[in-house]
């Protein structure tokens, strides 16, 4: 038996694991956790092994699929795109659930905690192995509703209560763009079939999608006086859900909030499970954005504004959760920028994104459970009462700052040294320097150097509040049990070297995602359907180019050093503005330092305060006002029923006068 | 009374809407409604077709008078304190 | 003879009485009584159609119709009294203890 | 001759009823609540006939009856949620001398229903039309000590007879355009009355008194007054089965009948269905009763409905059908939850006022598993998350609004039930992330059968939805000829 033949376990042996774990954990050892634990790493073996297939036979791509409501189906589709997300979530999950662990190991929920998170990995690896859309659905809002559940896991805190609200409404804002999407495209397809749809093609499959890729390109419909083509409002409102999902602006607000549950869930949701999904669902419908004038370019600006903007704000943050979870909304960002970068490099787009979305999960889970190993020692989240937790947790430290290397993008240009950010991150932005240097547009290629820059002092700036100086107040703390430094060494070793081992290869193995058996696509022709220029033979950059990301975050880790370890400023008199900086200008000794001073803090950290003003009263005041002001609506209108009868009476006779007024006007006009 | 104005101008509407389509309809011209000289009775046709075509909604129509009596039997009926 | 249309007129003219009533009238026993005008409007008109079309049904509907105005003036009353007996009062302006 | 057998649904549950009348004569107030089993094996009889008669297309009695698809879908409806109403009542009517009478009229009005699915002429229509309105009158006002169910029956009582009398007054003008009662004689005799202005105003009329039942806005004002002071379990009968008898109304005299003067109607439904999403669901937000929560919601949900017959093609007459069923479901269960938390909260304190209130469903999860379990899928299913039967009909129904270009439609549509969500999503917070004030309780068996029962259906059409889709396209099949 050959191991594809097992692939319908990878979900649903979490799913078993839940079933199990919610009615029976209660009774076990650590609340059951070690079923969810041996589910997974069942998945996870499974995973890499068809993984290894596929690396070694790349044809040899797993579909299997069952009937399922007429024109619909159930299936699982492993192709190298599916595979290498799949092996990432199980490992990195599994990493998550053995830390957990120990973290949760005092909660007196666990059982509900991990048979929540068995569902919540059995959701997202339904995501990624479905074969069509609607499954892919689905699966999609299983995970918001597993979310919300862990979101508000600790409900009693009004906060998390919430928090875990915010997070389900907000996505499901970006649910129903994508949910209207499928509709478009279904009755799309029906058009396009004259109604008759054949017998035994399975109409929402992701291979039949594609094949009518020209159709629906082909169809236009006039929105507020613009010709737009079928496929460009199916591919953003498939865009629109990924908004939601992968916390892009201006859906965002719920990412920050998400904290609210246990570390290792934010570890979960940011790292492997949640979050990625959006960029996974772009990727995986990425031949419909190819087809889509447009549709990449909008993918590419949102994603790269996502990333200047949400690293603006983690300077600002004091609470060390939130510092991650701005960068986690930055990082997507580069990953929507990466895919975007289609318009020019075209399938290679994918390969970069999701080497940097699996990068990035190795880093930013790891990121996540060395926060969440401090927060646990030292019981506070506010990095302002932290200091110099270095000393009480060196692995906790070593490894972290490991992962803020890696996150920074810290290595060598034109040698394989360098860790895995470096080739990731770094291969997003030269991308964009390519679309600047073929279209002219600068504008994305600025957005991702400056956000570079921001990035490296947002975290730099966390490690040196943390884990270096004196501690500010006195919180005693230890280092973490083996069953959580384990796998933060596991992590830190992979976000380390998994860029070096894999980075040529990786990118071939995705190659051949959208040529397989399964689907064949060919993405020159889409670029031409969509509009897109695709490069060719891509120059060498200038050597500049290839060090400036380098550079920038050399130098973002000089401003955090200079101002957060030799404190050369007062952040106190920077934010009071009690000290002038002409003042500074008198004094010889501060002289080379007043670029650093006027750039690096008044203006960046005047822009980050904006932002996070901008987040804060206006995109989160939008959204809660339009609720506020529903709300308000509902609450005048349903005065209008008084409660006695004859008005009701009234209102059904006027309702009839006014009904045949009404039809007589509007049946006249026709 | 404001209340009772607005209600005068909905009736008001109500039959100015329906009296101009009945007047704006142009009925079947018939000069003279047709009369049975002979039998101006119609009973014995109403009897037949009650108990022919009609005969379902008839006995539905018990079914109306009976629930009818019970529902209202139940409702108005006095009932001792428990 | 009297044209159709003369007929029509007065069943919209009895209806839009009903309806008037059923809008102000703030005693039950009354919004009963305007309904029952509102249904022997139409009993007027099915008449004069079926008169007017020489077709027996919309008498046989005029007998229905009537059988089920009596039901449901039944039910009507007996609601009435329930609530006569409960409140000493059927003012429907006062009864509004569901709203909103 | 007619074959007599294909009435024998509602022959037997008339001769139950009478059965049930008479049996109650000998018992005690103690036990009256088991002739709930008698009603309950009835329905299910019943059932079972329809069921067996599902392929069978005929017209009996001088063209006033039709059994098809339609007719026969529809009484799987009614049946459906009056089995689970009753079997639910079974409880509620524990230790009530008047449960015969209950039962009986519970039956009278499922009778009714039956009668409207299988109309072919508006005289039967009509009469059945009453005949399931007046039983439902006086069941509303079945807890004649409580004002507030006195007050419910009153003010759908005044609606509903003004309503009919509306009705009454739309069909004679139909009748006399076409010069006779019966529906294909209607569709056969509609051009006179499409090309005149008294056309429009009886199909408004017409609207008008379907509009009642479905609880359209503006026609809705009772229905949430009435939902909410009814008995509970009379709820569940008014939201998901006797709204559903307007539809099939609708269906047979619009889309049969008067298809010819489908503009009028169809941009009416139009209209009606946009305010009526738009204010139930607005309103619903604002709602701390639950009941009355769930009143708003069913508005909105006629107001999806009301979709098909705005956009009127097969594939959208499929959708509204089958939404018709997955509704019979959700929205009984979720009444039925609210009877059993009232149950729970009547049990705690002999004297709680308020029973419906949001606050007793705090801490439900922990209490109550089982039944805060049911509810959330009922409240997801109702907003339309997967993989649930709310969600298959809203996706058929969606779909077919847009490619039939109503594009605006069909947004307004989606943004609302995304809109719904806001207050289905607070229930399931009350259930599960708020404390609880009790310890835990077991549902009363009967509640636990019927709750599990429409959970059963909810969820099975949500997961195998092929075969009753297929069933939904031959019942629209029949309006489509």
């Amino acid at each position: 038996m050959a191991i594809e033949d097992f692939a319908f376990l990878i979900p649903l042996l979490p799913a078993l694991a839940f079933v199990v774990t919610f009615f029976f954990g209660k009774k076990m050892y650590s609340g059951g956790a070690l079923i969810p634990i041996g589910a997974i790493a069942l998945s996870c073996i499974i995973s890499i092994l068809i993984t290894i297939n596929l690396l070694q036979n790349p044809e040899e791509v797993v579909h299997q699929s069952i009937h399922w409501f007429a024109i619909l189906n159930l299936g699982i589709l492993i192709d190298p795109l599916a595979a290498v997300m799949l092996s990432m979530v199980t490992f990195v999950s599994l990493l998550i659930h053995i830390y957990a662990l120990g973290y949760m190991s005092h909660d007196p929920g666990k059982a509900r905690y991990f048979a929540e998170t068995a569902l919540f990995t059995a959701a997202m690896l339904g995501v990624i192995l479905s074969d069509n859309i609607l499954q892919l659905f689905i699966c999609w809002e299983l995970v918001g509703l597993c979310s919300y559940l862990l979101i508000g896991f600790w409900y009693q805190k009004p906060s998390a209560a919430a928090a875990a609200k915010k997070a389900f409404l907000t996505t499901r804002v970006g649910d129903v763009m994508f949910l209207t999407g499928i509709i478009v495209l279904f009755s799309g397809i029906f058009k396009i079939y004259n109604g008759n749809l054949p017998e035994g093609v399975y109409v929402l499959q992701f291979s039949e999608m594609f094949n009518l890729i020209p159709q629906l390109s082909a169809m236009h419909t006039t929105i507020l006086g613009f010709e737009v083509s079928q496929l460009t409002i199916i591919t953003l409102l498939f865009f629109g859900g990924a908004v939601g999902k992968s916390g892009q602006f201006p859906l965002h607000v719920w990412l920050p909030d998400a904290m609210e549950g246990p570390t290792t869930v934010s570890a979960l949701i940011h790292a492997a499970t949640m979050v990625t999904a959006g960029v996974y669902l772009v990727a995986r419908t990425f031949p419909m954005f190819m087809g889509a004038p447009d549709a990449l370019i909008v993918v590419a600006y949102v994603g790269g504004f996502t990333a200047l903007f949400a690293s603006t704000m983690g300077i600002v943050m004091n609470d060390i959760k939130r510092v991650l979870a701005f960068s986690t909304i930055s990082q997507l960002g580069y990953m929507m920028l990466g895919l975007g970068m289609g318009a020019v490099v075209g399938m290679e787009a994918v390969g970069v994104s999701m080497f940097h979305l699996i990068n990035h999960a190795f880093f930013k889970a790891l990121l996540f459970l060395c926060a969440g190993s401090v927060i646990h020692s030292v019981g506070t989240q506010d990095m302002r009462q932290m200091g110099g937790v270095g000393k009480i947790m060196p692995i906790t430290f070593i490894t972290m700052l490991v992962a803020s290397l890696a996150l920074a993008g810290f290595g060598i240009p034109g040698t394989s040294i360098g860790t895995s950010g470096f080739f990731s991150k770094d291969a997003i932005i030269e991308t964009t320097y390519l679309f600047a240097e073929h279209t002219g547009n600068y504008i994305p290629y600025i957005f991702g150097i400056v956000a570079a820059l921001l990035t490296s002092t947002y975290i730099f700036r966390l490690l040196f509040m943390t884990f270096t100086g004196k501690p500010r107040t006195n919180y005693g703390g230890h280092e973490s049990p083996s069953v959580m430094t384990v796998p933060l060494s596991i992590l830190a070793v992979f976000a380390l070297i998994f860029g070096v081992l894999t980075q040529t290869k990786f990118y071939h193995f995705l190659e051949v995602t959208f040529e397989n058996s399964f689907v064949h696509v060919n993405i020159e022709h889409l670029a031409e359907l969509g509009n897109y220029d695709l490069v060719h033979n891509p120059g060498h950059e200038p050597l500049f180019i290839l060090w400036l990301p380098v550079i920038v975050g050399v130098a973002g880790l000089v401003i955090s050093y200079l101002i957060y370890y030799k404190k050369v400023v007062d952040m106190s008199t920077i934010v009071s503005r009690n000290n002038p900086v002409y003042k500074l200008l008198y004094n010889r000794y501060y002289q080379h330092q007043i670029f650093i001073e006027l750039i690096a803090l008044k203006i960046t950290y005047g822009l980050s305060l904006i932002g996070e003003f901008i987040d804060r009263k206006i995109i989160d005041g939008i959204i809660d006002g339009i609720s506020d002001g529903t709300i308000a609506i509902g609450e005048t209108i349903r005065k209008v029923q008084t409660g006695v009868v004859q008005s009701y009476a009234t209102a059904v006779i006027a309702g009839v006068g006014l009904l045949i007024i009404l039809l007589k006007l509007i049946v006249e006009v026709q | 009374m404001l209340n009772k104005s607005i209600n005068a101008t909905v009736a008001l509407l109500f039959f100015a809407v329906v009296a101009l389509a009945v007047v704006g309809t142009s009925w079947a011209v018939v000069d003279e409604l047709p009369q049975n000289v002979d039998d101006q009775s119609n009973i014995e046709a109403i009897g037949v077709l009650v108990f022919t075509q009609f005969v379902i909604p008839f006995e539905v129509l018990s079914i109306v008078l009976l629930g009818a009596l019970i529902g209202a039997i139940y409702i108005a009926k006095g009932e001792v304190e428990q | 003879m009297i044209p159709l249309t003369y007929y029509l007129i007065l069943s919209t003219i009895v209806f839009t009485i009903g309806l008037y009533g059923i809008m102000t009238q703030r005693n039950g026993v009354r919004l009963l009584m305007s309904v029952e005008l509102m249904l022997n409007a139409a009993n007027i008109n099915l008449v004069a159609f079926s008169s007017h079309n020489n077709d027996m049904s919309g008498q046989v509907f005029t007998l229905f119709s009537i059988a089920l105005a009596a039901a449901e003036a039944a039910i009507g009353f007996a609601i009435l009294l329930s609530i006569y007996r409960m409140r000493d009062m059927i003012d429907v302006d006062n009864i509004n203890l569901l709203r909103w | 001759m007619a074959n007599y057998m294909l009435l024998a649904p509602e022959l037997v549950l008339t001769l139950v009823a009478l059965a049930i009348m008479l049996a109650g004569l000998f018992f005690g107030p103690n036990n009256k609540n088991i002739l709930g089993y008698v009603a309950g094996v009835g329905l299910f009889a019943a059932l079972c006939l329809t069921i067996g008669g599902l392929t069978v297309n005929e017209t009996l009695f001088y063209g006033t009856m039709t059994i098809d698809a339609l007719s026969q879908f529809f009484k799987i409806v009614f049946i459906s949620v009056s089995l689970l109403v009753t079997i639910a009542s079974i409880k509620y009517t524990e230790g009530n001398k008047n449960a015969d009478e209950f039962f009986t009229l519970l039956l009278f009005s499922t009778i009714g229903m039956m009668v409207v699915a299988s109309a072919n002429d508006l005289i039967t229509l009509f009469v059945g039309f009453e005949l399931a309105s007046l039983s439902t009158y006086a069941l509303a006002g079945f807890e004649k000590n409580n004002p507030k169910s006195m007050e419910a029956a009153l003010k759908y009582f005044i609606i509903g007879s003004l309503s009919s009398a509306l009705m009454l007054f739309g069909i004679s003008f139909v009748y006399g355009m076409t010069g006779t009662t019966s529906i294909p004689g209607i569709a056969e005799n509609a051009g006179a009355l499409a090309s005149s202005p008294i056309g429009l105003i009886a199909v408004v009329m017409l609207i008008a008194g379907f509009g009642f039942k479905m609880a359209l806005v503006p026609f809705h004002m009772w229905a949430p007054d009435t939902y909410q002071g009814a008995p509970t379990v009379i709820s569940a009968l008014l939201a998901a089965g006797s709204k559903k008898m307007g539809f099939v109304a609708a269906f047979r005299v619009f889309v049969v009948a008067l298809a010819l003067l489908s503009p009028n109607w169809q941009t009416a439904f139009a209209i009606l269905a946009v305010i009526t999403m738009t204010l139930g669901n607005v309103v619903a937000i604002s709602q701390t009763s639950v009941k009355r929560m769930l009143a708003y919601s069913s508005v909105a949900q006629a107001g999806y409905i009301a979709i098909a017959f705005a956009v009127m093609t097969p594939m959208a007459l499929t959708g509204g059908v089958l939404y018709t069923l997955s509704h019979a479901f959700m929205k009984t269960g979720a009444f039925l939850v609210v009877a059993v938390v009232g149950y729970m909260v009547v049990s705690d304190n002999k004297n709680a006022k308020d029973i419906d209130h949001l606050d007793n469903f705090k801490g439900l999860a922990k209490r109550m598993p089982l039944t805060a379990f049911a509810m959330m899928v009922f409240v997801f299913a109702l907003s339309g998350i997967p993989p649930t039967a709310g969600y298959m009909s809203k996706f058929i129904l969606f779909s077919s609004t847009i490619e039939s270009g109503l594009v605006w439609l069909a947004v307004i549509a989606i943004l609302n039930s995304a809109l719904s969500l806001y207050y289905y999503a607070r229930i399931v917070k009350y259930m599960y992330f708020l404390p609880a004030s009790g310890g835990k309780i077991s549902e009363p068996k009967p509640y636990a059968v019927a709750i599990i029962l429409a959970l059963a259906g909810v969820l099975i059409i949500g997961i195998w939805p092929e075969p009753f889709v297929y069933w939904a396209m031959e019942a629209a099949k029949v309006l489509m000829v």
